[in-house]
């Protein structure tokens, strides 16, 4: 049961870390961000290069995430942003044809076989209370509560966070009001591409792997969570990630053979939406 | 004679914000009649009650002594209400044509007729652009209302809602953004739509129109009746003069 | 303060605006007056930088900012009650007010002005923590005139200052425009109800489909029959 | 280039174009996202599976009685939509998609993991219908739904959906039952689609829950926006050019998938409103029409 | 050099669909590398009777549509006298189809669906079914490993199902009790969940059913819950970059059915493993292997019979006693498909070793 708990936050934390750079980019852009998936690919085969070079975690994690915001601003400033005037869908599937083609370069590049990225932290597991907790873990949860704290510091207590929020509703009049758009948009690619390249990293150490396709799950999946937390709201992404990872867990130790996780994730969804259509944490319109 | 619309003590709240408390009205056949009232006083909140987009937490709504409370807003107003916006809501991306097509053929949508598969459209281009002289804006017909200024947007609501055939034309702050010399044809298109026939309900801040145009102004205030009777005599009224008018 | 030079703004192939000239002296306040689609409002979002196609040169206390985006105007000291109201929904009464201030780094000042705005529109107070989009109309037009004078901006454009306002309060935001005026701001202000905007207003410019037909005192056109007639209703 | 496999890309694309025009009615018309089409595509291909194996029903009725259960299903999105709007409703329809995609999986009585096999061509008067007449019967089913989208979009039910599309509080105030025509929407949309699904299985022969799966709904849409949203023309076109894409691009073995994707990321790029909708490029071309002046560039 | 081919004489076309591109590329390359191996092999030694072999490669992209039109492509366009799959159960299902329909041999490598074969006596299979491989493997743990009970994690495909289907059976026969049998989709990462709750079943065997990294990925999370219990899997583990590379440590002592017995002394064997390690640089999987093995009988068949199709499927038929790479077959059902042996390997210092082998004719009939 303690396990079980254990498995849900960390599955769910992983979550959030993916799912809370999606809910910055649509909470300013209003675009379903599929191409996210391909950032957080690209974070792990970097992190992958740069640690085989270097041996160093943190400069893995350092190499990753410049590499990925250079990739976020240049798929925002060629990509999204001149499509912003037209109707929702279009950068929607520009965003897939986008995904298709990274994860296929992905593959050029780095080969269609699976590779290992083997991290050795500085111990390996903790038990307590008939639990265990590896090493990576612990890493996960440490970083996924640093990067939420500091998103969130950032879009509830600074002139940026307003202005972002500000874009989000009404690009135009931020504008009127002195707000350098580019600027923000371009920073808050940045944010979220860096986050996305860590929690490519971090899963990559954790599941021991980085292959091509390791994206396609979360590129659609990750919207049940963005959408659950009500799309755009940094907390309930967090909340969303939390309860999406515990029913994944709770759901496949106890009844596994249901369904497949997704559809569990997806499920949990639709019967939350049902009852609270604009998700846990956003505002009735 | 037994009055067109009938509103009894409706009230409606927001979570905290209690925009009506408890609201009566009475609009006879063939009048207009002015809703007044200070900023934020439920003016707005009124009508979307009376137009079916909320359900009053209170009170009833009588159509022609029937009771519409609760009713959805497409029935009510295919029972004969129609209404603008305060804030504007045309349908962005088509044109005016079809802007007004859509409240003309409610009867023909809303009913499974061969006519719904119906015979071109276009049959009923005249009637529309009828509808559309009647506020000035003929000569925009093809265009989208994304291409028009505010002003002009705001008079093809009323052709709008006029497609509708309706008993009860309610205007919500018709003349704001208009200019002197567009208001002035206007307010004479509303007249000319009492006089044959239409009882109208019109929220405006114009005072002086408003005075001129209207038979009869009730005031609302806090979400409350304040007092309602012929303009000449509200006009007058202290209360009024306090809280809205000003000297 | 503000000097505009043959201005075009076209939205496609149609001309919105052709090649309009005129200046605001600093400290000055100039009204515009016309009808219904006349091109008020794409002016003034031209001068704001806020329409892609424009031609023409705009001037800011003797300094081209043609070249520049919209927020480095803004910068520069301008801001704007915009057509509409354009509050932002989903931001509070507060932060929209924040908003406005944007480019107002002094926070005791901020703190002052929400104070000062919150006093001039007592209800905006009552409604600070709720979200801009559920005030009414006039509440969000107050929202808008608050927004607008937050950055405590040199040269302020108001676009239908007194649209869907109670009457009390159009003389309040006139005597206010006026107030601000005197104290040395330099207001370029659009409005429909031309005789309260010729009664404060220096100047006045007259347009008619995208030209500028007549220019002059605000005393002289209000005095002027045609002007009269057609705009004032007497 | 030999006829089966001409005919074989032409029954495919025959099969794409029924899916995007009637998912085109939907998200085109109604305005409403729905990225979750292969759903319904799935329900017809089972449901006309199943009734031919398991009832031995003939394909000529069991193909309508498919059609009725996606659209069926169908109209319950359709009522869900009406509480769940905008990007919530597009997710929404990702998680149908897999919810449906899971029933088939996962129960026995569709076959499970293993899919349906043996599922027959149709017969006309007895007699078996060749790979050629197949074709030319999913073009006369093509033809059929163009037909129908056409009319709708023609009628007052198009205009219905349009103002729908445009803003709901104004269409409700102008009369029009906005919940009745979302339902109305997605049942046509979905029993279309349905069909669409009848000709994969009775054409495969062979139907696996992989066919139906979410990456085949953001084919669907992405037929649908590369073509031109909103028009009629633009997804047939936008089927055609899709399905037919992975084919012509066989000659860049390797690379074929990377200058797929790098495709549609150029053509929804520098077309937006759909390579043939009203203010592409090549309509411009083809009807001789000088170039507009371009739009302004974001900021 | 082989002796220099007759000028005129018209290379024979074989063709190959192999997901290339899209979500199982890996596998897909395996199979393309291996049989452009054996291609270049035969070709350097003179071809079949002076006739060079062209391998015609299709990408199928893991689509079963786009494997019907590579089917009818590679029939119609390039007039192939045979094909082969190197693909998954679905996409082979599909173009199995049209090759029984257009009456060319369709020679099947590792895809497992039991239905692949019935569409008609064109299509053959050279590695043994799901269901007899599942049942190798519960033959293995009742009587070899002598266990009590198991949990199983199966995976939710034609794969996983097919062989947990014939574990079950046999190993239920064998008195072994199925503690628990849960679900998982490809793909899947996370596993902590349900190894939690194996943990305190406290089985004696974890049997799965999974590809290489989904594998790899419970072995992992076994170890770090600390669970011991002994693990067995199939030939979908049968992956050294996959597999052996991601388990790392945690695979030690697994046991897996499969037909590439990598300490075989058959002579193919070793050189195929040879030479693709020295090829390639890394050691070739099952896919690969099995695959290769599709082919080889083809141009077996070939150089027996020629080129016409009727007399390469007798020709197949007959084929008794044939040592491939993957193991000896003893002969074809009627269906078409195999029987031979299932090797168990096991996992020793990080590569795969010889474990033992099922040879129980009667459970390898399926
Ligand atoms: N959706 C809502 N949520 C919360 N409060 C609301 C909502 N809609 C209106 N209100 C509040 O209810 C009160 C009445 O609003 P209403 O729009 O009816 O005013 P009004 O009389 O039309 O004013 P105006 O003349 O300014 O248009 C206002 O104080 C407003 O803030
Ligand atoms: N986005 C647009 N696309 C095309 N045409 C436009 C657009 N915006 C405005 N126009 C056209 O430009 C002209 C001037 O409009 P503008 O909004 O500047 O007028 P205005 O004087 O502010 O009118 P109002 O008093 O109604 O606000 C109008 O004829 C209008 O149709
Ligand atoms: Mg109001
Ligand atoms: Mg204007």
């Amino acid at each position: 049961m303690v396990q079980q708990f254990l498995n849900g936050i960390i599955t769910g934390s992983l979550y959030a870390l993916i799912a809370v750079g999606l809910t910055m980019v649509y909470g300013i852009l209003r675009i379903l961000h599929i191409a996210h998936a391909a950032v957080f690919v690209g974070g792990a085969y970097i992190g992958l290069v740069a640690y085989t070079f270097t041996g160093s975690l943190v400069l893995a994690l350092i190499a990753a995430a410049a590499g990925c915001s250079v990739l976020g601003y240049l798929i925002q400033r060629y990509l999204y942003t001149p499509m912003l005037t037209e109707e929702r869908i279009v950068p929607l599937i520009a965003s897939v044809g986008l995904f298709i083609l990274c994860e296929d370069l992905f593959r050029l590049l780095g080969g269609p076989y699976i590779r290992a990225f083997k991290v050795d932290l500085w111990f390996e597991k903790i038990a307590f209370l008939e639990a265990v907790v590896t090493a990576h873990q612990v890493l996960i949860l440490i970083t996924t509560a640093v990067c939420l704290l500091v998103v969130y510091a950032v879009i509830s207590k600074t002139k940026l966070g307003l202005a972002w929020q500000a874009t989000a509703q009404d690009m135009d009049t931020a504008r009127a009001m002195g707000v350098n758009i580019r600027q923000v948009v371009t920073f808050n690619f940045i944010i979220a591409s860096s986050i996305a390249a860590i929690a490519g990293v971090m899963t990559a150490i954790n599941y021991n792997s980085v292959l091509p396709t390791m994206g396609s799950v979360i590129s659609y999946k990750m919207f049940a969570i963005v959408v659950l937390g009500g799309m755009g709201s940094i907390p309930g992404t967090v909340v969303a990630s939390l309860i999406i990872g515990m029913s994944e867990t709770f759901m496949s130790a106890y009844f596994g053979f249901i369904m497949p996780r997704d559809a569990i994730a997806f499920t949990a969804m639709i019967l939350i939406l049902i009852v609270r259509p604009q998700g846990l944490f956003g505002r009735a319109r | 004679m037994p009055p067109i619309l009938r509103v009894e003590n409706v009230a409606k709240s927001f979570g905290g914000v209690q925009a009506l408390r408890k609201v009566s009205l009475q609009l006879m056949p063939n009048e207009i009649l002015g809703l007044i009232g200070p900023n934020g006083a439920g003016k707005t909140t009124f009508f979307n009650t009376v137009c079916g987009v909320f359900r009053p937490d209170e009170g009833r709504v009588f159509l022609e002594e029937r009771d519409v409370t609760g009713w959805p807003a497409h029935r009510i107003a295919r029972m004969g209400i129609g209404r603008t916006f305060q804030i504007v809501k045309p349908f962005r991306n088509i044109s005016l044509e079809r802007n007004v097509l859509v409240a003309l053929g409610h009867d023909r949508i809303s009913g499974w007729r061969p006519s719904m598969l119906g015979t071109g459209l276009k049959a009923h281009r005249d009637e529309v652009r009828r509808l559309l002289r009647l506020v000035g804006l003929e000569e925009f017909i093809d265009q989208t209302p994304t291409t028009l200024p505010l002003g002009h947007q705001k008079r093809m609501e009323i052709s709008r809602a006029l497609a509708l055939r309706p008993k009860v034309l309610m205007l919500d702050e018709p003349f704001a953004g208009l200019s002197e010399e567009d208001i002035v044809p206007l307010a004479g298109v509303i007249k000319n739509l009492q006089r044959e026939g239409l009882s109208i309900l019109l929220i405006e801040h114009n005072i002086p129109h408003v005075m001129e145009l209207c038979s009869r102004l009730a005031v609302l205030n806090f979400g409350e009746n304040l007092c309602d009777g012929p303009p000449e005599i509200i006009r007058r009224d202290p209360r009024v003069i306090t809280a809205y008018l000003g000297s | 303060m503000l000097k505009v030079d043959r201005l075009s703004v076209s939205y496609g192939e149609y001309r919105a605006v052709s090649e309009v000239s005129f200046h605001v002296g600093q400290g000055e306040l100039v009204t515009f007056i016309g009808a219904n689609g006349a091109g008020k409002t794409s002016t003034i979002r031209a001068v704001l930088g806020l329409v892609q196609q424009t031609t023409g040169s705009i001037w800011l206390d003797g300094r081209d900012v043609t070249p520049l985006a919209a927020h480095e105007r803004v910068k520069s000291g301008i801001s704007i009650v915009p057509e509409g109201r354009k509050i932002f929904p989903e931001l509070s009464v507060l932060q929209n007010l924040h908003m406005g201030a944007y480019t107002l780094e002094d926070q005791t000042r901020l703190a002052r002005n929400v104070d000062w705005v919150f006093e001039l529109f007592p209800i905006l107070k009552q409604r600070r923590n709720q979200p801009g989009g559920n005030l009414s109309g006039g509440e969000q037009q107050m929202l808008a005139i608050g927004r607008a004078v937050m950055s405590e901006p040199k040269l302020l454009l108001i676009d239908e200052m007194s649209m869907g306002l109670m009457p009390i309060f159009v003389d309040k935001v006139f005597e206010l425009v006026k107030k601000l005026n005197r104290d040395g701001m330099t207001i370029l202000l659009v409005e429909q109800n031309a005789q309260k905007a010729l009664g404060v207003a220096d100047r006045a410019y007259v347009l008619k489909t995208g030209r500028i037909v007549l220019h002059d005192s605000a005393d002289n056109l209000r005095k002027n029959p045609e002007i009269q007639k057609a705009y004032l209703g007497g | 280039m030999g006829l089966g496999y001409l005919t074989t890309i032409g029954t495919l694309v025959c099969i794409y174009a029924i899916l995007a025009i009637s998912l085109n009615i939907i998200s085109g018309y109604a305005g409403q996202a729905s990225l979750g089409h292969a759903a319904f595509f799935g329900i017809g291909a089972y449901a006309s599976a199943l009734l031919t194996l398991k009832l031995g029903i003939g394909f000529w009725v069991a193909a309508p009685l498919a059609m009725m259960a996606a659209g069926a299903i169908g109209a319950v999105v359709g009522v869900i939509s009406l509480r769940i709007k905008g990007d919530f409703l597009a997710v929404t329809t990702i998680g149908i998609n897999f919810v449906i995609v899971t029933v088939f999986e996962y129960s026995d009585f569709f076959g499970g993991a293993y899919g349906i096999m043996g599922i027959q061509y149709p017969t006309l008067f007895g007699v078996k219908i060749s790979k050629g007449y197949y074709l030319l019967m999913c073009l006369g089913f093509v033809g059929l739904c163009a037909l129908f989208s056409l009319l709708v979009s023609k009628s007052w039910l198009g205009l219905a959906l349009e103002a729908i599309r445009e803003n709901e509080a104004a269409a409700e105030a102008s009369g029009i039952n906005c919940a009745k025509f979302k339902i109305i929407a997605f049942a046509f949309g979905c029993a279309w689609a349905g069909l669409a699904g009848v000709l994969f299985a009775h054409f495969m022969r062979f139907i696996t829950p992989n066919d139906f799966a979410f990456p085949i709904s953001i084919t669907i849409v992405a037929m649908m926006v590369v073509g031109g949203i909103g028009t009629l023309r633009g997804p047939i076109l936008g089927a055609l050019l899709m399905a037919a894409l992975p084919e012509l691009l066989r000659p860049l073995a390797n690379y074929r998938l990377l200058f797929y994707g790098g495709l549609i990321v150029l053509m929804t790029r520098f077309q937006p409103q759909g390579l043939f909708g009203d203010k592409a490029f090549i309509l411009r071309m083809l009807l001789g029409r000088g170039p507009r002046s371009m739009r302004h560039s974001g900021d | 050099g082989g002796p220099s081919s007759p000028a005129a004489a018209q290379p024979i076309k074989i063709g190959l669909m192999a997901p290339l591109t899209g979500p199982a590329a890996a596998d897909g390359l395996s199979a393309k590398q291996s049989c452009e191996m054996l291609v270049e092999q035969v070709n350097a030694a003179g071809g079949i009777n002076g006739r060079k072999i062209e391998l015609i490669v299709y990408d199928d992209q893991f689509d079963s549509k786009q494997a019907v039109t590579v089917a009818q492509k590679m029939i119609e366009g390039d007039k192939v006298v045979a094909g082969v799959s190197g693909s998954y159960s679905f996409t082979t299902r599909a173009a199995a189809q049209v090759f029984q329909e257009e009456k060319i041999p369709f020679s099947v490598g590792y895809a497992l669906h039991p239905a692949i074969t019935e569409g008609g006596k064109y299509v053959f299979r050279v590695t043994v079914l799901g269901h007899v491989q599942g049942r190798a493997g519960g033959y293995a743990a009742g009587n070899l490993l002598k266990v009590k009970t198991v949990s199983m994690l199966i995976q939710d495909n034609d794969f996983g199902q097919s062989l947990a289907s014939g574990f079950r059976e046999q190993a239920e026969g064998l008195g072994v009790k199925v503690l628990s049998a849960d679900k998982f989709k490809m793909g899947e990462k996370e596993f902590s969940p349900v190894l939690t709750k194996i943990k305190q079943l406290n089985p004696d065997l974890i049997y799965n059913t999974a590809y290489p990294i989904d594998g790899a990925l419970i072995l992992k999370q076994a170890a770090d819950l600390g669970i011991k219990t002994q693990q067995m899997g199939s030939e979908g583990l049968d992956s050294t970059k996959g597999f052996l590379d991601v388990a790392g440590k945690a695979a030690e002592g697994i046991i897996i059915t499969t037909n590439l017995d990598r300490d075989s002394k058959a002579e193919i064997t070793r050189k195929y493993l040879d030479e693709y390690q020295k090829k390639y640089g890394f050691a070739p999987d099952m896919t690969g292997a099995s695959t290769y093995d599709a082919l080889l009988m083809v141009i077996d068949a070939i150089k027996k019979v020629g080129t016409d199709a009727d007399k390469i499927v007798d020709a197949f038929r007959a084929m008794k006693g044939w040592q491939g790479v993957t193991g000896q077959i003893q002969a074809f059902t009627p269906q078409g498909e195999v029987i031979k042996n299932v090797e168990l390997q096991v996992v020793r210092s990080n590569v795969f070793r010889h474990f033992g082998v099922v040879s129980d004719l009667k459970l390898l009939t399926p």
